[in-house]
């Protein structure tokens, strides 16, 4: 689990209002190539914006976003070309439930990428092996458990090739038992050596895979640090009645 | 110009009636006949010397003119009255009276009234749209009397709405009314007051300004009356044209004189028009007249040789 | 590290129109504006060229002109010399008073039959099936013919009542029903207030106007008492009955008032050819109302029973649960949530019903279409003009009624985190 | 009170419920008589049922098939069931049945608008009904061009000739794709239109002079009865569909002036009623054309109805839209499908399916809404009754006529709103 | 949190239908009052439809039901006198989302109980208090978030004055948050000693308040004992199996 020195997300002096509401302020963020981010804070925190505008699926009204070395702007060449590089997991998977698992894996390769359908297939293929559910391919997600379907909401993702992985609660719309299927799934992407920025609550993950963890508060980044720190020794008031609250119980 | 558009096509377009008896209605067949529907067919015989190179449209009376101006149709024979603002105002061009009418009331004999004067108080049935409603106000308040209207949309209800007694009287063109009564139970429990409270001469009508075209449909109708007036009907039409001595008759068939070449058809136009459904009498009598259930008199058409007013200018 | 690339800077590419977010949407607008306008450019200049072709042009002067035909029902006075704009006013209340009257009934009936068809009872439940299914599977037109053939042919004419043995009586010797139409008591007032002139366009009637005042101060009264019973049951939990003192406060003063203007009826009498006298409701009127209603009333009956089981469930059985009763449930929780439910695809009902309305020419009832658009059209030849103007009117009174009940329905509206 | 641990050692089977609560028996204790008012609402129903049904049976079933007029009917009824009795003239249906139905398409070609009918039905199967193989939805866009030219006929280039300006579409937006998009775009929609337009005429004269393959052509003025109600009811409904789902699109978009154009446009429409808009193609549409362009009437009411449930399909198609979650475009947008890709292949299949009920409600309103036609003067089953009535021998019929109209209507609405009702449960249980 | 050796619901060999299918077999079961029983079991094992006929709100077939001394039949009054003894929380809350918060738990009183409608304000903001949200008592359902509404659901309840608590599933709809927020407010009902019966799979709130915890399976009571002894040492192999997925991760 190397991290380089190439950098792979370059947020500067990042602003961002909903209306009037400030949600983002003045976040600054540089995501090497390689790391693995786990991001928290309270409901409302402006993570899952934040993340949201990495892949310009907000826009974002003052500072500069750098994915990949392509600059956000408006010029939709680049957010086609950031898109394509940077794969995204909701926290309810958004699978097309029209399409079957394989159509869902191969649709954006196809469309977007023009790779010819049978190598998209095989592609489908490798990563639907890689989540364990190869054998599920021709199923509709409506016929799937919630863990299954996040999963191939991950193959569907990394079928793109991103070079990037975001991830917004991934596994909190999930019953218990079906968060371990889903977090092994990102462990084993994260040992790949997979940049990867995630928003999630499950402490257990961030404190075994996370090489940071960004702790946010009022559309800020309150806090960073490696997990074994952040855990142990939280230094803002704020991050330690967080944790006392996510570990309470 | 018209005529050239009609010969190019293959076909006329006629406009008529969706549905009256006598004048126009399609059979099981879906074959339009009727009055009004042979002065079509007189038409296209006289262009294509076929009298089954039409088509027919059938008009409402709120689309009939517009469907006229805006070239949907190339005549229309549709029962429709000739008045001023229609020719001038709504630019159109009729050419002729095929049928001199005039609106007149049915009542049923039980009500005991003799004429249209007492019926004060009456609700009469009237066929919406037309001049009848004009008319039927006028008269009413030229007498000073009044009526409770109820118009109706086609002629099927507002026989059936009169059978009912939903309304007292029935009022319409006299010869709509003969022909409604006739096709009654028992005809004879209704009577046609001896008023007439309108001149409705019905027509066929072409489009303002294109005067060749209407000079065709106009000789065509002239044609059926003059056939009627010469004595020539399809049964001897052949031969006649073949060896008449009428110099008068030779002209309208062809056999003399360049008639057709002056109206841009074939010299026997007017032969293949009266071979298409007859001439003026025969068509009345096969469609209207005496022996149909519609049975209506000559009257006022009848030529004016017989004291009507059918009367066809000379052709020469 | 990477090297940043940084966006090209400078000059204004055409592709930008296109790729770029900022003018993407100008160029997409500016394109369907140019479209739009000069498809409307280009049937304007048509019509300008056909009419001056046909040398019409657009003019609504022919709306002063003398009318000169009757129109068999009006609320305004109106007659043959009155101009066609005039004719077109009576048309367009006699459309309202349809519409008015149809929404009223299809109302009334569809929430009946609504409730019904949810009812445990098997039979009554399949019976109002039936009807819903026969009304909304056949054309409304249909419905509206066969209305005015039943009314012509099952009801007894005029003639019937006359003679020592009449065939067919009044009811109650007040109300004839007869195949023209149903004959009404009228209500006439030997002291009259008479009448005021509105704006020189109608009369109104000062009793009627007297009427509506006592019953409008009537309501106040007993929404007064309501709010007393209120009070009463808040501060001691028991809720007084006040349907009788409601019932009085509203009844009283009318009788009173009706007693000093000198009410009585003037009933129907068959005076020649027809009844004379009395309130007149025609045939067309009645076929026609009584068709759309009915025909409405069964989209209705399926929004009522659609709104009740959309709330039922779990509202009901938490008001179970909390003890309240059928009744009082249904009152409480499910009525004022169906209702939300319900009003947006009753409004559209009310406006179908309104367009349906126009269908009138099918049994020569007169309203806007028979008048403006029917032979008001007919007599003067001015199909461009008469149609426009009646689709405007049509359009108006729809988005009257529908901005009328959006205001309602966002005033309603349930309040969302 | 201390309690007692307890475990079941035993499973219990199913048992048969009492008796009481199920069977004939009880069924009938709880639907019809539960309670005195129950009780009462039955009887009562019961007998208003029993009167209705005892008027209206013998007038249907005692009557007469074989006649040739309204008058021999009357007298065979009095002959055989007394002059009291009043009985039906179906005969006027027998006779007449070919005409109620097919209007006055010539009676050789009647398997041509037959043939047309089976096929919508397999175009529609795939669209319908979702288990069916995707492959058949080629038919399906293939059929309107099918159809036309069956029931209208003529030489076999024109339709395919139509369709090749779709390829000519596609064509430019490759060729223009190479340069740049304003080039694919304009290319995309300029060159098909000069295809129609300048190409397409002469082109066809000449294949047909060369290979006169075709069909006898028959004008629309000979379609009646009931097929002109299901040509105006699909030929509308199918081109409304793409036309309604760009204006929900417009009405759903933050394009300011494009959404104002789709709601008024929408609203507009949906404000006035539908005869207005008749009476528009049946007097005013040709004031609104180029002098000289005459399309008959039905292409004209076809237009009309079109533009009248684009309007609706419009409003049901946007309640489709705002029924999907955000997540799905998102999930489109963070694939990187544009915005058409999205449309295309994540959306509208799901959109629309959604919609699918409500676009066979408007259907069915606008299938009852043609017979609005007849006062137009087209010769729909409505026009055609009133015909025949102008034909003496039927004058004065009624009843007849207008109940097997009624019932036929009937027929055809009361399957679609079944079938809507079918889709509508299954798409509810789809989405739990 | 005393048990009495008053019986406040008593369920005898109570039978239940759905048209053919058998839901409920043979149900026997003594509540005392003050008891707080958990009962957990496998999905469509008939627990909802068990507590749902203690309330009347499902007709039972065979067996007799007796609910603070009144046994339910279907006379009316005697289901009304059980209803107004008997508080449910359901699953989805099931608020009124037209009346306010207070109008929600005011309506049973006034119109029920005949409360004076005063009187019934100050009991519904004991309550609400008592749940932690008098604040709210403007507001509607819907501006609330779940674990607040199943809160106030909770108060409404309360507010009839019940002796008796039925709950199906309170906590399944929330997220893990809210949780939290319900279970606290159910605890401390059951330290005043409400006797609570309670469908959960919150294996922690079983073991920190219920006094007996029954297995469902197939319609049937398989197993009841204390919680410690159930969760340590079921006896039978369903229950078993069924807390070793609970369990599981
Ligand atoms: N479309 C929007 N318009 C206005 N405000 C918004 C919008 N989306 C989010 N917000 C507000 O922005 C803030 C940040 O939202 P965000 O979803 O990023 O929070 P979060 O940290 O992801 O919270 P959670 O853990 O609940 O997902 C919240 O206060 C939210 O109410
Ligand atoms: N109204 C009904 N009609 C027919 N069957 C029903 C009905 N309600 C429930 N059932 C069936 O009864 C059985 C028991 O249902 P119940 O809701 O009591 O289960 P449960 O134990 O509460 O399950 P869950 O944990 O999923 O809530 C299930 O098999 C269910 O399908
Ligand atoms: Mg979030
Ligand atoms: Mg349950």
């Amino acid at each position: 689990m190397a991290v380089s020195d190439e950098v792979a997300i370059d947020i500067r002096s990042m602003n961002k209002w909903y209306g009037q509401f400030h949600v983002l302020r003045d976040i600054n963020l540089t995501v090497y190539r390689g790391e693995r981010i786990v991001i928290c804070g309270p409901s409302g925190s402006g993570k899952s914006t934040m993340i949201r505008c990495i892949n310009a699926l907000e826009e974002h009204q003052e500072g500069k976003i750098t994915v990949d070395g392509t600059v956000l702007s408006s010029d939709l060449k680049n957010i086609d070309k950031v898109r394509s590089e940077v794969g995204m997991c909701f926290q309810h998977f958004n699978l097309f439930p029209h399409l079957t698992i394989l159509e869902n894996c191969t649709l954006a390769p196809i469309w977007v990428r023009k790779v010819p359908r049978k190598e998209a297939i095989e592609t489908a293929m490798h990563y639907l092996e890689k989540v364990k559910i190869p054998d599920q391919a021709n199923k509709y997600p409506g016929q799937l458990s919630g863990g299954q379907q996040q999963r191939v909401a991950i193959a569907r993702s990394l079928c793109m090739r991103p070079k990037i992985m975001l991830f917004d609660e991934p596994t909190s719309a999930l019953d218990p038992e079906m968060i371990k299927e889903v977090l092994d799934t990102m462990i084993q992407l994260a040992e790949e050596g997979m940049t990867m920025l995630c928003v999630t609550h499950e402490m257990g993950f961030a404190q075994a895979v996370a090489n940071r963890v960004i702790f946010m508060d009022q559309g800020q980044i309150v806090e960073q640090n490696e997990p074994r720190a952040f855990f142990n020794n939280p230094q803002s008031e704020r991050t330690k009645l967080f944790l006392s609250q996510i570990l309470g119980h | 110009n018209t005529l050239d558009d009609v010969k190019a096509r293959g076909e006329l377009i006629c406009g008529t009636n969706t549905g009256l008896v006598g004048f126009a209605a399609p059979d099981a067949n879906g074959r339009y006949e009727g009055f009004d529907v042979a002065w079509c067919r007189a038409v296209a015989a006289a262009i294509f010397g076929d009298p089954e190179k039409i088509e027919f449209k059938p008009l409402t009376t709120t689309n009939r003119f517009t469907a006229l101006a805006a070239g949907e149709v190339d005549l229309v024979v549709r029962n429709t009255t000739w008045t001023f603002t229609r020719d001038v105002d709504l630019k159109l061009d009729f050419v002729g009276v095929n049928y001199y009418d005039g609106q007149g009331f049915m009542v049923p004999k039980e009500l005991g009234v003799t004429s249209a004067r007492e019926l004060d108080g009456a609700t009469v049935c009237i066929q919406k749209g037309t001049t009848t409603e004009l008319n039927l106000s006028d008269f009413f308040r030229a007498n000073n009397i009044s009526y409770e209207p109820v118009p109706i949309e086609t002629n099927a209800e507002a026989q059936q709405q009169y059978l009912a007694g939903a309304c007292d009287v029935y009022t319409t063109d006299a010869s709509g009314l003969a022909a409604t009564r006739a096709s009654f139970e028992a005809p004879g429990d209704h009577i046609i007051l001896p008023e007439i409270v309108s001149k409705e001469p019905l027509g066929p009508l072409v489009r303002h300004g294109d005067s060749d075209w209407a000079d065709l449909v106009r000789w065509v109708h002239n044609a059926l009356l003059a056939a009627e007036e010469l004595g020539v009907t399809s049964a001897n039409i052949e031969e006649l044209s073949a060896s008449t001595e009428n110099p008068e008759i030779a002209r309208l068939l062809g056999t003399e004189g360049n008639l057709g070449e002056m109206l841009g058809l074939s010299a026997d136009w007017a032969k293949n028009a009266i071979k298409a459904e007859g001439n003026y009498g025969e068509i009345f009598e096969k469609y209207i007249g005496e022996g149909t259930p519609i049975g209506l008199a000559r009257g006022l058409n009848a030529q004016w040789t017989e004291g009507g007013l059918q009367y066809a200018p000379p052709f020469r | 590290m990477a090297t940043v690339s940084e966006p090209p800077q400078g000059g204004f590419r055409l592709s930008q129109l296109i790729y770029d977010t900022r003018y993407r949407s100008m160029t997409i607008q500016i394109v369907t504006l140019i479209g739009v306008l000069s498809l409307i450019y280009w049937l304007g200049a048509n019509v300008a060229y056909n009419l001056a072709a046909l040398g019409k042009p657009i003019d609504f002067t022919f709306l002063w002109a003398p009318a000169n035909y009757d129109i068999n029902q009006m609320l305004i006075k109106y007659d043959s010399q009155d101009s066609h704009a005039r004719a077109a006013l009576v048309g367009l209340l006699n459309t309202l008073l349809v519409a008015v009257l149809g929404c009223v009934l299809a109302t009334v009936v569809g929430v009946i039959v609504g409730v019904l068809r949810l009812s445990s009872n098997w039979l009554v439940a399949r019976v109002m099936t039936v009807y819903v299914e026969a009304f909304r599977n056949v054309p409304v037109l249909l419905w509206i013919v066969l209305a005015m053939a039943i009314l012509i042919e099952a009801l007894p004419q005029p003639r019937d009542f006359r003679g020592d043995d009449p065939a067919a009586s009044m009811l109650f010797d007040a109300v004839a029903f007869t195949n023209r139409g149903i004959y009404l008591p009228e209500p006439l007032f030997t002291r009259s207030l008479g009448e005021v002139p509105f704006f020189g366009i109608f009369d109104i009637s000062l009793d009627l106007l007297a009427l509506l005042a006592v019953l409008a101060a009537g309501m106040l009264a007993v929404r007064a008492i309501g709010r007393r019973a209120e009070r009463i049951q808040n501060a001691t939990g028991d809720r007084p009955t006040t349907w009788y003192l409601s019932l009085g406060v509203i009844a009283l003063p009318v009788l009173v008032l009706l007693a000093l203007l000198g009410f009585h009826l003037g009933y129907p009498e068959l005076k020649g050819f027809n009844f004379a006298g009395g309130i007149y409701l025609r045939n067309s009127f009645i076929a026609l109302w009584l068709a759309l209603s009915l025909y409405t009333a069964a989209f209705i009956a399926e929004i009522v029973r659609g709104g009740i089981i959309a709330i039922s469930k779990g509202q009901s059985e938490a008001a179970a649960a909390l003890g309240l009763r059928p009744n009082r449930t249904m009152r409480l929780v499910i009525l004022p949530q169906a209702l939300r439910v319900i009003i947006p695809p009753l409004i559209s009902q009310y406006l179908n019903l309104t367009k349906n309305s126009s269908l009138a020419i099918g049994v020569g009832y007169m309203d806007l279409t028979g008048t403006l658009m029917g032979t008001s059209l007919n007599l003067s030849g001015r199909e461009l003009e008469c149609v426009m103007l009646t689709m405007l009117i049509y359009l108006a009174i729809s988005l009257v009624i529908s901005g009328v009940f959006n205001l309602y329905n966002q005033r309603v509206k349930l309040k969302e985190r | 009170m201390a309690m007692t641990p307890y475990v079941r050692t035993r499973m219990l089977e199913q048992k048969p419920p009492p008796v009481t609560s199920v069977g004939p028996a009880g069924w009938m204790r709880r639907n019809l008589f539960a309670g005195p008012v129950n009780s009462a609402m039955t009887v009562v129903t019961l007998g208003v049922v029993a009167l209705l049904l005892s008027h209206l049976l013998p007038w249907v079933f005692l009557s007469v098939w074989n006649a040739d007029s309204l008058a021999e009917c009357r007298q065979i009824i009095d002959e055989t069931w007394g002059t009291e009795h009043s009985g039906a003239c179906w005969a006027v249906v027998r006779e007449r049945f070919l005409q109620l139905v097919y209007g006055f398409y010539p009676w050789d070609f009647l398997w041509r608008p037959n043939l047309t009918f089976v096929l919508m039905l397999v175009a529609l199967a795939p669209v319908l009904f979702t288990g069916l193989p995707r492959r058949m939805l080629v038919f399906s866009v293939l059929y309107p061009f099918l159809g036309a030219w069956l029931l209208w006929g003529g030489p076999v280039w024109t339709p395919l000739l139509a369709l090749a300006g779709f390829g000519v579409a596609a064509l430019g937006w490759r060729l223009g794709g190479r340069v740049n998009a304003i080039l694919a775009v304009a290319l995309a929609v300029l060159l098909p239109l000069l295809w129609w337009i300048l190409v397409m005429g002469p082109l066809g004269r000449g294949l047909s002079a060369l290979l006169p393959l075709g069909l006898e052509p028959v004008e629309s003025n000979k379609f009646g009865g009931f097929m002109v109600s299901v040509v105006i009811g699909m030929s509308a409904i199918t081109l409304s569909l793409p036309l309604g789902i760009l204006l929900a699109l417009g009405r759903q978009t933050d394009l300011f002036i494009v959404r104002s154009f789709s709601v008024a446009f929408i609203e507009f429409i949906r404000g006035v009623p539908l005869i207005t808009l008749l009476f528009v193609a049946s007097t005013l549409l040709n004031y609104f054309m180029p002098p000289g362009t005459n399309f008959d009437l039905i292409v004209r009411v076809i237009i009309m109805a079109t533009l009248f449930s684009a309007a609706y399909i419009a409003e049901v198609v946007r309640g489709g839209l705002a029924a999907l979650p955000k997540g799905q475009y998102e999930a489109a947008d963070s694939l990187g499908l544009d915005y058409w890709q999205a449309q295309r292949l994540i959306i509208m299949p799901q959109a629309l399916k959604i919609a699918i009920p409500g676009i066979v409600s408007t259907f069915i309103g606008l299938f009852k809404d043609t017979t609005l036609v007849s006062i137009i003067g087209i010769l729909d089953p409505i026009g055609l009754s009133n015909a025949i009535r102008a034909d003496s021998a039927w004058n004065g019929i009624y009843w007849e006529l207008f109940a097997f109209i009624g019932f036929v209507f009937f027929l055809f609405c009361f399957s679609m709103s079944r079938y809507s009702m079918y889709l509508e449960r299954k798409l509810n249980t789809g989405h739990r």
